[in-house]
Parts: C-alpha cells; structure tokens; sequence
C-alpha cells in the first residue's frame, strides 16, 4: 500500500471508534447492483525503484540531438536556479492560494508576475495565467465579444498568420458560443491592412511575430481594426517583448486583449504541457478578464499583504455566470517564469531576445547561400523563419531526425497545404555557432539528395 | 525586508551576467516594431533573486509541509518520484511537434495510462487532452453536444445540475452554450428525485453529477438517476473530482454514466503548484468514443502514433495547441504504477476510513455533521451553524484559526447548500496521529470560541500576515506595482 | 562580472564613502615587488548556458550501463525525495552551525543521524562524520592508539580483508606519528584467529563483511583482540546493518570503534565523492572522538534545542591538542542520508539489505554454472564476491565495458597481485534478473573467448 | 508538533511501501552473523519524512535566505548552474573504478581544473585530492616532510605558526607529527619579524601563513618572511581560506610559498552544506611536485588517466579512497569557467571593495576597528572591548542579536588575539544595499546595548530557539534518541 501510513493497529483502533466491524462496511451506501470494479489488467504495484527503471528507458528513447522547432514551443536555456526554486515543496505543493494568510508567497509572486506581465505587453493588467497560448486564445475571443458591447456581429477575424494549432483550440473551445472565426489569408506571409476582410466584426486576432516569424505592421493594423469599432486581440510571444514594441503601444489606441504562451519564459517544452497561458487588457475590461488575479491590500495590522480578488468574475462565486470556468490553472509555471524573469533579468532577458534573432538570421542566412533554398517569404522575420526547400519538406525532415537526431524545423505542410516545401525553422540564443553550421550543413544535403 | 517586492530590491543597471548570453544586434528590425522603453524587469543579482523566492516560499503552508484536509481537493502526498522521472532529460526536453518515431517513449506512457484510466473508470475510450477538470467538462459537454447533434437532436439545449454541484459544472455549461436547469438536493444529500423528473424533459441534453456528491454522501440512488435522465435521451455526465472515494471499488461506467473526466492532480496525486497544473482526461462509452478530443494516442503498425482529425473526423477537436499537460500525464502514470491494482482499492478504502474516523471523531468533540445519519465517503461536511449562531464564531473563523495549528482550513462556504459549512478530506496518505491532532485543534477552538471567541475570530494571529482586507483589495484595485514615485 | 551585484554607481559611491579614488587603491598594502599574476591561459568567462553545455558534453561522455562493481561503492536505489530535501537551499548552504539558534534544523537533523549511526552500529555515540570511509580509519586508528592507554605499542594489526585503499589512505595520514600498520593475510578470503599475527599490537582492524563480500568470524576475532588487552576497530558497510550483527555485539565485550563510509545510505557515486565517513564509539571514548558532535539540550525558555557539544575536543578549541584537525566534514552528504534512512525506513533498508544479498547469491550462482568460472573463496559472503574466471579478469572487464557497457566488477589483480583472474562483483537491489542474466552472459562469453 | 523528532513520530510497522524493494532471503546467513534486534531507524510515511525534514530545513539560515557575514568562511552565493552540471547523471553515476576510457568526461574536468588551480596560484603542480582545507594542509605537511627527508635533513622537526592562525594549522602539525612553535603578531595585525627571526632555527620545516592573514590585513612583510624562513632551510605553507582577496591579483606563488591548499568551498563558491562537504586541493612549485598525493589527472597517449604511484612513486599516497570529493570539484570547475579570467579579478576586487567600505561605514557609526590604520582585505576585525566593558555587552551578543535582524552573526572570538572581535567578511557576491542594511542594523544594537542592554544580551528572540544551553549540553550529555521509557 504505497503512500498509506495505516498499521494494521491503526485501522483496527479506527474501525472500532467509528463501530464498524471492517472497511468494508464503511461503503455500505453503495447499492450492490452496482457492479464492483474488477481492474482487469492493471499490474500490481511496483516500488519507486522500478517504476523508475521503466520510465527512464521509455525517456532514454525520446533523446534527441538539438532542435531548431519552434512554431509555438521554443528551446530556450533555463537556469538552473529556476526549477530548483519552483520545485520547491512549499511552491509545488499548496493548493490555489485560496486562503491568503497561509499563501503570502504564491500570491506576492503572483503579483509579481501581473506586474512584469502587464508591463512586458504594455497593458495594464494580467490576470494569473490560463492553460497555454491556444486555449488563451479562445479566453481572449470570448472576453473580447464579451467585451465589445457596441458590436452587434459575433464574427471575429482572425489573421491568417496566428498560429494554427491555436485557432484550431480556440474553434472547438468557443464553437457553441454561436462565435464565427473567419480566417483572413495572409499575403506573402504577413497582411496588409487592404488584406483584411470586411463585413461586420466584433474583433480582429493577430500574431507578432507571427506563426511564421515574420513581423507584421502591427500598427497599421491596430489602427484600422479600431475604425472598425472592433476590440484588437494581440497574440504574442513573451520572450519577444523586451525588444518588440508591446501591444498596449500598437498603433493610436494599442491592443486591447493580449494573450499568449508563456513557455519561453523558463518552461521546459516538455511536450508542449505544462506550460502556461497569459492574459492581458486594461483596466476598463478587467471585470471581464477570466482566471484568478491578485491584488495587493492591507492586514489587520495594517501590513501590506495579498490576496485574490475580483473573485466575483469567477466560477465558485458566479457559477453559470462566470466569465469562464477556469478554476485549476498553470500556477506552478507562472511560478517558474517570475522566477525566470527575475534572475535573467531586464539585461539578460534583452540578450536572450536579441541573440534568438541573431541565431535564427545567421541561420537563414547560411541556409540560402545553396541553390535550392530560399526564403518563403520576404520582410523581416524576428527569430522564426520559412524557407523554401524546393522539394519535400517532411521527407528531408524526417531523413536530418533519422540520419543526423537533428529536430528540423516544422514542415510547414503539416498545417498549409499550399507549403509543402516549406520548412519553419528557429534558433535560439542556445543553439551554437557548430549547431547552426552543422544543422544547415545536412540539411543542404538532404535537399541535395532529396 | 520583509515587506519588499522584487521591484523593490531591483537597481537600475544590475545585471546577472552569467544569464546573459551574448547579445546580437536588432539593426536590422523595422523601427516602428522595436521597443522604445524598457519593460519593468527585475533588475537584482541571483543570489537578491534566490534568496527572494526562497523566503517568498517559506509563507506559504503547503502538503510538504501541513496538513491539508480542503474537501472536493483530496489534498494528498505527491510522490517525489513521480516529479523525478517526469523530468527527465528525455521526456523534458522533448519538442511537442517531434515526430512520433522519436516520440516512442512518451508515447507509450500517454497509451498506458489511456488504457489505466479506461480500466478504473469502467469506460471504453479515453482522450488525455483536458488541461484540468473544468476543460474536462467542456470537452465533455461538448462531446453531448456532438452527440445529440448527430442524433438530429439539436433541441437539447439544458443540461441539469444540482444545486449543491461545484461552479465549474454551471459555468461550463454556459460556456458550452447550454442553459443550466437546477435540481434540488434532499435533506439527507441526496438527488431530490422527485423534482428531478419534474426538471428532465425532451430539452435535457445531460445531467451533471459528482458520486459520492459535493454533498460528501454517495448519491444512492444514482441507478434511478440514470434512468430517469436516460429515459428522457439524456446523457449522464460524471464530474470526477471525487474519484478517489470509489478509487478501484466501483467505477462511474458501472453507475450508467457516459462520459467523466478524472482530475489527476486530486486522485493521482499529482501536485496542485499552488493552484495548478492540473489535467483532466475525458472517459466515455463506446457511443461517444469518435468524439474524443484530439490528440489521441493509438498502437498503429507497431508504433504508437498520434491521432489527429484524420483518424478521427468526428472529433470535438483540439483544445490546446499541443498534448495538454503531458508532464502531468507522465506523474499520474508513475503513481498509477507505484499503486498497482491492490493499491488502487486502498487509496478508496483508507481515505474511507480517515473521513469516517474523523467525522466520528468531530462528533465526539461536540461538532455537528450536516449528514448524521449518513456515512462519510472520502470527505464529510461540518456545519457550523449553532457556533455561529450561539457564539458568533462563524465557519471562517474557525478556519482561520485553524492555520495557528500548523493545519490548512478545510474547505468553507461550499456546497453553498448547508450553511456554515466544513466541507473536510483527510486523504488516505494522513496518519491516524495527524488526524487525531485535528481533532484536538477542533476542539480547543471550540473551547475559544465559548471562552475567548475573539481569538478565534481574529485569526490567524501567528502566521506571516493577519487576517487580509479582501474588501480594499476589491474596491482599491491593486494589481500591478509601480514605482512609489507614481504613486503618490 | 557574473554573481557580482555592483553597478557603476555603486563602485563609485562606494570608494567615495571609502574615500579611496579607484579600487586598486584598495590593494596599496601589497608590495610592488609581488609581482601581479597574469592568469595565462585561462579563458573569457562563459554564461552559465555555455558551461552546462560543455560540461554536459563531457558528463555524456561518461554514461554507461548497468553497474556490478562494489568495492567500497555500490549502486543503491535513491529515493527521489532525499535529493530534493537535501537540495534545498537550507540544508546545501548554511555553514557549519557554530550558531545555533540559526541552525536548529541542522541539529537537529545531525542529532538524529547520529542515533540512528549509534543505533545501526550498536555503539553509544556517533560523531556528524568525517571526510570518507579511508579517512574515517585513519581517524579510528588514531583514536585506538589515544584511547588504549594501556599499550605500550604504536602497531595496529590489520586484517588483509580490510579496504585497501582505506589501508592505503589510513597508511597516508597516520604515517608520520610513529604507527605501524601491520597487515594480516588473509586465508582463503578469511581471517581465523591462528592466522591473526601476535606481538605487542594497540588495536585490531577487521572488516565486516569484508572486501572480498565474505563474512569473517567476528566473535572470535572480537574476543581474542580483547584477550590481548587491545582495542578492536571495526569497518562495516552500514547498508548491511540492519540485518547482519551490529560490531557494538560482537564478541563478548562488542568493538570499540566502529567506521566506515555512508555512501550506501543514499549517496550517489559521484565518482567515489563527495560521500562521508562515520565514526563510532562507546561512551567511555567519547572524548577521543574527533569531528562534530551534536547535543541535546535546552534554551532560555526551557526549550528542547540542539548544539554542537564537546568542542574542546576540537582545533578550534583545543588547537595543537585537538583530537584532529577535521574541520569542515561531509554535512550535506549526512544530510542525505538521514532522510534516505528516514525516508526508507526499517522496513525498507532490511530489504534492501536483504535483496542485495539475494541478488548478488543469484549472480554468483549463474555465473558459477560455467565450468570455466568458480568462487574464488569459499564461506559466506554478504553482497559481494570474488569469482575465479580463470583468465585474465582485467581483460575480460574491459571487454565487457568495451562491448556491452557494463562496468563490471573489480578486476583483484588491480589491488592484490595474487588473484590477476579474479572478478569481485556485486549485485545490488538495483539490479533486475534481466541484467544480471545479460551480465552473466556476456562475462561467460567473454570468459569463453578470453 | 515542533519539538518532535522523527523517532517521535515513528510508528512500529509503518512502512514506506514504495521504498521497499522486494527483500530476499537471508537464511543462509550463518545465525551468529545475523542481527537479533532491529535498529532504531524510523517508521513513517513518506511524506512525514518529508514534512518533518522540509520544516526542519526552514529552521536553519543559510546563503540562500541570509546575509552570512561570517569572516574567514567566504560565504558567497553557491551558484544554482554548478550544482545542477555536478548532478548530471554522467557524472553522478559513475562508478570510482570504472575504468580510464569510460571516464574521460570526468578525467577531462578534473585535469583542466589542475590546470586553472595552478595558473590562478602560481604554481606548477596541482593534486585535486584532499577532501578539504584540513586535509590539504596535511598533505602539504607531509610533502614537506617528504621533502626534507629527501635531502637528509631529517632533524627538522618544528612548524612555525602565528599565534593568530586558525587552529586547523596548529592542529594539522601535530597530526604530522610536529612540533608548532609559535611566533607572535604585532600591533599592526602583521608577524613579528623579529620575533620569526628568534624562532627560526635548522629545525624549522615549515611556516604556515595565510595572506590576508588571519588578521583580515596584508602581511607586507611577506618577501622578508619568505626569506628568513627559506635562508633557515624551511618551506612556506600557504592556508588558502583567504584567497578570495587576492584571486588573479596576486598568488601564493609569486609571494614564495612553495606549497598551498585551496579551499574551493570558500573562494570557488561550492555551498558549505551546513558543514561540507569541501575541498582542498594542494598546489606546489616543482621541488615538490613529485610527492603530490595521488591520484592526480594526467593527460598521457592522447587521453586522460589516472597517475598513481607508479608514475609517482614518490608521493605521500592517498588520502581517501578514491578521488576526493570529486562532485565539488566539478562545481569548482563550473563556477571557474563562468567567472574566466577577467571575472577571477573582479572577484578580489569587489570582496576587498566592499569589506572597506563597511569597515568604513561601521566606524562611521561608531566600532572600533582593530587595525584603524590598515586597509581592510577581504574581511575586516572590529572589536568590541569597550562597548563589553562599558556596557557589559559581550561580541557574542551583537552576534547573537544580529540574528534577530536575519542576518548571520560575524565570524566571534577569532582570531583569540584580538579581544572581543568580530571578523566581518561580506564577500563580491553582496550588493551594497545589503551591507548598508546590515551597518543599520550594527547602529541599532549599538543604540540598544546603551538604552535596553538586556534585550542584546538576551538575543536572539525571533528565532525557533532561544539561546541555548551549552553548558548543560556539554555536562549532561545527550547525543543519541532513545524512547522516553528508557529515559526514566
Ligand atoms: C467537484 C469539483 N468539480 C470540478 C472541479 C474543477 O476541476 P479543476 O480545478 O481541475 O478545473 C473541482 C475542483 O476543485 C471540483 O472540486
Ligand atoms: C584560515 C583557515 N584555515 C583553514 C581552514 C580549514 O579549512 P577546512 O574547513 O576546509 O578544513 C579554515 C576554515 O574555516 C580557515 O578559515
């Protein structure tokens, strides 16, 4: 009976205080049509030893060589002081901070994070994280027609640049909302405000940079989806906005909902989960923000001290009326990503920004010096790019993991049918000079071969 | 000290050089796209940075440190094994768009713990995608939806739910575009069923249930329930959040449910982080297995491989941009290991027997069961009413003080349903020691509460802060820090 | 300047307050004629990202499979929460708690280790450790020639199954105070008391079980080295403790002295360190115990507290008098090991005990299935022994390494040059049936070859 | 609750169930092998274990939470990186005695860090052995014991040694089987040359010094020292605790030592672990090489191996049983890659700025410096005479006091030679905010020891303990649990 502390003393003195003669007894409620679970199949248990042995061979399997994915999920250093602070019994073990007194360190940290949060996207407040980018982004659709009181249409444009796979959660999570995601397609890779389909709309998503790394005329856009009367919904990655113009500052008015993935920001990619979403807007909206927020108040002896508020929004206050039924979040990883920020700091953070852009240009650079590849598209791209491979994209990366353990890009063919060829390649501030030239060195003779 | 935030202790131009790679140059960016001013980052050293979040930590109360009995949570041990091999270097570092022949070892792990949970749950399919429980039942609901849609049953525009049910289940009705029909809970815990068939109707698209229920009692006639529902082409939904109760004794699919989700972080102990992560796997029959939520993880040519819309066109679709939580996924299976079949039953029967034990115990002391006449599941509820009333020393109060003792407060104020209420879940990790020390802090702050009742409504008094002003913090709103400059 | 906070502004405001114009002004006392060091050849610093990477590579290099080498460091099992806990910051950076109220939960802990210690080895008291299990007989050693007032002889007999590289340490670090190590060979992978030299001796060293796994006749050999008014040393693996007769019983009268090396307990191999020595002796000597020791007893307000106690036994005290000259020990590593001991629990260390046993009795069974390969000695052994592979045993090691990556056990040749074709190997819980099978394979196949 | 010991929260058949591999027999043991009682080891759940250690943890200061102030420690910040590189699993779980060719990860650090260690002292041979300062001086002791009976001059039977040194160094000649003789410290903190030239004879092996001293000044009279004790036939032993002054300024060679240890755990930043474990590398100039302890790294036929005594047959032997500690070793190499060699000075640099300026800034407030009118190194004295005599406020009660404050209490009563001290050393890794807070909080219990004296002397008063009995511990020994039956 692992983790059960009982002696077989113990249950005896506890049966007899209750007056019940077995355990058994105690689930005598239960009426006896209802058929006992037989666990057919389950093996019996195994000590910590052995579950590890065979998780560890399982893990062995995965191990690859270095990764220029991005796409949504990116291969950043993580200090090692991170997760030695965030796995922390006292951080990974409490509950939702609930009862305040007992959780003065989730909730300053927390507030911590809307701080660094709001002012990374310009905005003036963040609540404490959804689950990831794709379901933040369906959050972030229904608060901004939420939101929109003036607009009649439930229709959001959505720029063809967002990350697919984001769209794609964000289509199943608000489909019986009655809320159309119309698809406005990007030309060449970004859009142009003449691009953009009209028609009634209550919001306008775009991604900067977008899905394929390239930089979009924020502005321009921001501007135009204001004179529509539309909410801006801004989907962006965090680790961008030190040196990227935030989504507060887009444009005349800026962004008016902000959200995104916070992995780059100390998580690992794990598979993609757990990571964490965010969620961002100003304060004339923050009655409609979902999740939990934290703000700052006194104690009784007047003491500065935390605590969750605006509970009111939320599903164990308003239930059927809430603004989401969010409940359980992705604390623990907003944990790691305060502590992320935090260590790396403004400086590091700026470098880190920086030299991903360096990387990835080097990269793209050195790749379109063969015949056969080229830039998908034109314009600047900041640290993602497609380039052309003039021939089967998902075949040269399935021979660069086989031959070479090299994670290539994403074939773009994957989600765009129309880009087959193409491939979505990153590299970060950790991929080295020897990465680059090696990986774009076997990816050339791939292409060649192919 | 004590009082600072990080923003506090950071100085303009302090850098943590060895977390700086070397910077590249931005030159070539579009100066309309290129951030003017700087955003409020911490500026402070690692060792300010260390020393920060360690002492931040050391103000919270948490399982590796209390005991937490917080009903409806099931607040118990998380192996640190299980954190251990979840983060190995091969599951770590793994990018979630690899492809699946490299992918093998996840892979595997994700297909066994499908088939660990279709087993306990006595449900034929199962899809590891919900993020928690709350997108557990809206993946759920949605699956309903998808249902009686293609059964051309699209009127079905209610879905049922106790009034004593937890308010993810109403708001994610809404979110699922659903109306919420209440139905009444009976004085001993139970399903009115009388008003239940008064409420089910042509319109029902499902009836959300707990079992045992927020009530902490075992809903005992939930076989009549389910033909009720059933009878009306409804379907039976389970919240699983109680789970752990019926862990390995009897399962939600033998109770004529049709679709569940599992809340891993309470019944397969993986840690609740201070208010997540969490994952919420969805559990259905076979007539509702070709909506699963995607990804799924299938055996396919001898390799496992991933399951997308093409395997599974009529899927309700993706919920979040990759695998959910997988690092979750990967703890539950490590505890579903460690557990084992004979140890799967035992997690329900000692989580039994600690309620049991205590609410006999409470009883003792002179507290009041709000079901006396029921047997305690995994949890059981306190209500409070008399001390409120007699001594004005209400359930909060009670709960406060409770930190004085080193003890996390049960849950308070919920079902909504019985007033003045201790919704209380021991767990089966906590000893016999721990419970009974429960007991003794129970009873001496009943003993305040006739002697010196304002001790007990003014705490905490021992712990990092006194009692908060949630009132100023909801109509001061303070979200955000700013320099002191700004605000004056 | 990694890890250094100062800014400019700090510099400056700093040598203002010092009134001193430039740093180096600091410096004015050293003696232009020193001349300044160059640091040739020693690189730019790196940011923590790079130097795991090139650490990492390195660490990569050394991976290999499975581990049937004992020989003073064994492969156990370590539960994940003993690293987590004895990874917290509390515990990894405090000093040694001189001041001890800011150091209770240290004291405490050493308290605990040193019942537990005291317990295992049926002797009254513990120290908090020394460096390792060689060091920690050299400390045994020159305690036994303190403590035995009685002799006249510096000599100390030591019996051939002891340790060699703790002889050889031991041999080191005694050798310049007159005390003479005087081996006793060894029959057959035992000492009886006929073969056990005589002569005017101070103290005896027998090893239990010894090097080559066999168990000795502790009684006897306890009992004679009494008859010889000398005091008996005791060497032990704590892991076989809980099951195997404790040296505080041994014999009539019991050890007087009892060390060893903790690494079992918990303790990664980590290259054979950072691990930690204990020491343990009955009361009568406790003022010739060298290292740390903790106390119970109580502050101001009455409280039970904990201290470091006995101290003018120590160099800080006692300077050139002092019992040793230990000062910084192996805390952290004591640490680890008594949450690995509390962790595990009775229960669990008599399994692995036990299973150790069972697992190496498995392994000598196979292996001894060949005609080519047979037990090097005779008797009982505990969790190790020597196999006679009738061939050159270093050879057939390095294949096995060389072809299967299994470190296997340690060729005798390496320390005693009489038994160039024996293997001592070990098979620890950790061990599965599927890799001892392998292994016994793969040995008598290389066997067959060789 | 917190006064328990885990002993006291043991339970018989209690039983971790997930650490218990399945156990074999032992029936061939023979019987009077076996053990008759079970040892008191504990009985408790997993997470007791864990909840009883995780609070015992928070009762400690450590780098991590506290400014730790404590001179002659170097108790800077223990970077978070280094730990995590020693702890891949490469290196974790490799055996001692694997073989050379399976090892060169390992062998490859260790030669460079040989390699860095005798660049950054001067030298010309590095041995990575000793398992701490201590140990290294030992060796050290025992190579110049080596050495001169190498040259016949066997009579040299005397260690020289300042009355101010640590006592490791008076400890550690008598280990080594000599005689110490001491030779007293001037006022200015510096030898007494004089006196040195009385004491040094033809039967001096050695001088043992450590610069900064441990008076916390230069010695400037280093290159007299040197030679008077070298034209007397005698060797200089240089203790490295206070190398973090100097680190890339100057080295231990160029000032004519001939041996040295170092003391990774203080100027290369690997965490003291409430005690260890450290490491103490000896480095010598080639007269001495050849008697190094092995085994050292060397790099022979294009790889990396291990030399013993066959390629050394001259050395004093081995010090433990395998390779020393070499986890802290790994560390040592990472933070030294980190820093480089422009990062080593800046760490000299910015220990001895900021010991100046808070030996400044406390005199300022009003402590006496013990040498006013040298400059501080990387630590300072101050002390404390009259404030004991005029107020009766002992140093041992601003230590205790500064507690109160959550910050470490200065190294006490060390060195002996100057009365009522206290040796400050704040190290590079302090920002200066942290030393004004601390100068503060100085001022306070200075104000204190005038207005409310008993307040200091009964310090601490927030901690979990007040102060603690050391007499009673030292009289009534308790240094084991035993059950409170037995205690009667
Ligand atoms: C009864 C019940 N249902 C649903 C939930 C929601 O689950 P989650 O927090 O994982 O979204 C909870 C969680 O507290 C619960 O207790
Ligand atoms: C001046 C001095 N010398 C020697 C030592 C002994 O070093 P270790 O504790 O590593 O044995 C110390 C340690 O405190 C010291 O400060």
């Amino acid at each position: 009976m692992p983790f059960i502390p009982h002696t077989l003393r113990d249950v005896n003195s506890m049966l007899d205080s209750i007056g019940a003669s077995s355990v058994e007894e105690l689930f005598s409620e239960i009426p006896n049509s209802i058929e006992r679970t037989q666990l057919m199949g389950i093996q019996r248990g195994v000590p910590e030893m052995e579950m590890t042995r065979r998780l560890a061979e399982r893990a062995k399997k995965d191990e690859v060589g270095p990764c220029f994915m991005g796409a949504g999920c990116y291969d950043h250093h993580i200090p090692a002081a991170v997760w030695d602070l965030a796995s922390r019994g006292e951080f990974l073990t409490p509950y939702t901070p609930y009862q305040a007194e007992a959780s003065q360190g989730t909730l300053q940290l927390l507030y911590e994070f809307q701080t660094m949060m709001s002012s990374l996207t310009g905005m003036d407040v963040a609540n404490a994280s959804v689950y990831d980018g794709g379901s933040g982004l369906a959050e972030a659709i229904l608060m901004a027609i939420r939101c929109n009181r003036k607009a009649t249409s439930r229709r959001v444009l959505v720029c063809g640049g967002v990350n697919p796979l984001y769209v794609q959660a964000a289509r199943t999570l608000v489909s019986s909302q009655g809320i159309e995601l119309i698809q406005c397609p990007h030309e060449k890779g970004t859009h142009t405000i003449e691009s953009l389909s009209g028609g009634d709309f209550a919001a306008l998503v775009v991604q900067q940079p977008n899905f394929f790394g390239q930089l979009e005329n924020v502005d321009a856009i921001s501007d135009w989806t204001k004179s529509h009367n539309a909410l801006l919904v801004a989907v962006v990655n965090p680790i961008t906005l030190p040196v990227l113009s935030p989504p507060g500052e887009w444009g005349r008015q800026g962004a008016d909902i902000c959200c995104g993935d916070g992995q780059p920001l100390g998580i690992p990619m794990a598979s993609g989960g757990p990571s964490f979403g965010f969620l961002c807007t100003n304060m004339p909206y923050v009655r409609q923000l979902p999740g939990r927020i934290v703000g700052r108040t006194k104690d009784r002896d007047g003491e500065i001290g935390y605590t969750l508020t605006l509970q009111a929004r939320e599903q164990h206050i308003r239930r059927a009326k809430a603004t989401s039924n969010i409940c359980t979040n992705q604390g623990l990883l907003v944990t790691a990503a305060t502590i992320y920020l935090s260590l790396v700091g403004l400086r590091g953070i700026q470098s880190v920004a920086s030299a991903c852009h360096a990387n990835t240009t080097n990269l793209v650079n050195r790749l379109c010096r063969s015949d056969q590849i080229e830039r998908t598209f034109s314009g600047e791209f900041f640290h993602e790019a497609a380039v052309d491979l003039h021939c089967d994209a998902q075949f040269v990366a399935d021979k660069l993991l086989d031959r070479h353990g090299i994670v290539a890009g994403l074939p773009l063919g994957q989600v765009f049918s129309d880009l087959q060829s193409s491939l979505l390649v990153c590299a970060t501030e950790k991929r080295t000079e020897q990465e680059i030239e090696h990986f774009s060195d076997a990816l050339q003779e791939c292409v060649a071969d192919g | 000290m004590a009082n600072e935030t990080i923003f506090d202790i950071s100085q303009p131009n302090r850098i943590a050089h060895a977390q700086c790679p070397e910077s590249g140059s931005l030159a070539d960016l579009p100066p309309n796209c290129v951030r003017k001013t700087p955003p409020l980052i911490p500026e402070v050293s690692e060792i300010q940075a260390i020393r920060h979040y360690t002492n931040l930590s050391q103000q919270n109360f948490a399982i590796d440190r209390n005991f937490y009995p917080l009903g409806s949570c099931t607040m118990k041990y998380n192996p640190r094994g299980a954190h251990r091999v979840a983060s190995l270097p091969g599951f770590l570092n793994r990018h979630p768009l690899t492809a699946a022949s490299a992918s093998q070892g996840v892979l595997e792990c994700l297909f066994d713990l499908q088939e660990i949970l279709a087993v306990v749950t006595g449900t034929d399919a199962v899809s590891l995608a919900p993020m928690a429980g709350a997108q557990g039942e809206l993946a759920g609901l949605l699956m309903i939806r998808a249902y009686h849609n293609e059964q051309g049953d699209t009127d079905r525009d209610e879905v049922i739910i106790p009034t004593a049910a937890h308010g993810t289940n109403p708001a994610t009705a809404t979110m699922c575009g659903y109306k919420v029909a209440e139905v009444q809970v009976g004085g001993d815990g139970d399903v009115d069923l009388e008003d239940l068939k008064r409420t089910v109707s042509s319109r029902t698209a499902a009836i959300m249930l707990t079992n045992p229920s927020t009530c902490a009692v075992f809903e005992r006639q939930i076989t009549e329930i389910s033909d009720v529902v059933h009878d009306a082409g409804g379907l039976l939904y389970y919240d699983g959040a109680n789970l752990n109760a019926i862990l390995g004794k009897i399962c939600p699919g033998n109770m004529g449910f049709d679709v569940l989700h599992l809340n891993l972080h309470k019944t397969f102990a993986t840690p609740h982080g201070g208010g997540g992560p969490g994952a919420g796997p969805v559990a259905v029959n076979n007539r509702l297995a070709r909506f699963l939520p995607i990804p799924v993880v299938g055996f396919v040519d001898n390799q496992f491989d991933w399951l997308g819309e093409q395997q599974l066109p009529q899927t309700i679709g993706r919920l979040s941009a990759f695998m959910g939580n997988t690092g979750i996924l990967i703890r539950a299976l490590a505890y579903a290991l460690m557990l084992g079949r004979e140890g799967m039953v035992r997690v329900a029967e000692h989580a039994t027997l600690n309620a049991n034990y205590l609410a006999k115990e409470l009883e003792r002391v002179g507290f009041t069961l709000a079901y006396p006449n029921r047997k305690a599941t995994h949890e059981f509820l306190v209500t409070l009413t008399s001390e409120a009333k007699d001594l004005q020393v209400r359930a909060m109060d009670f709960a406060k003080r409770l930190l004085d003792f080193g003890i996390h407060a049960p849950t308070t104020y919920f079902p909504l349903l019985v007033p003045e209420c201790l919704l209380i879940e021991p767990t089966e990790t906590e000893c016999k020691e721990q419970l009974d020390e429960f007991v003794d802090a129970m009873k001496h702050i009943r003993e305040e509460a006739v002697n010196d009742p304002d001790t007990v409504r003014g705490a905490p008094h021992g712990l990092y802060r006194k009692r908060l002003d949630e009132v100023q913090a909801a109509r001061e709103l303070d979200l955000a820090w700013s320099p002191p400059d700004d605000e004056s």
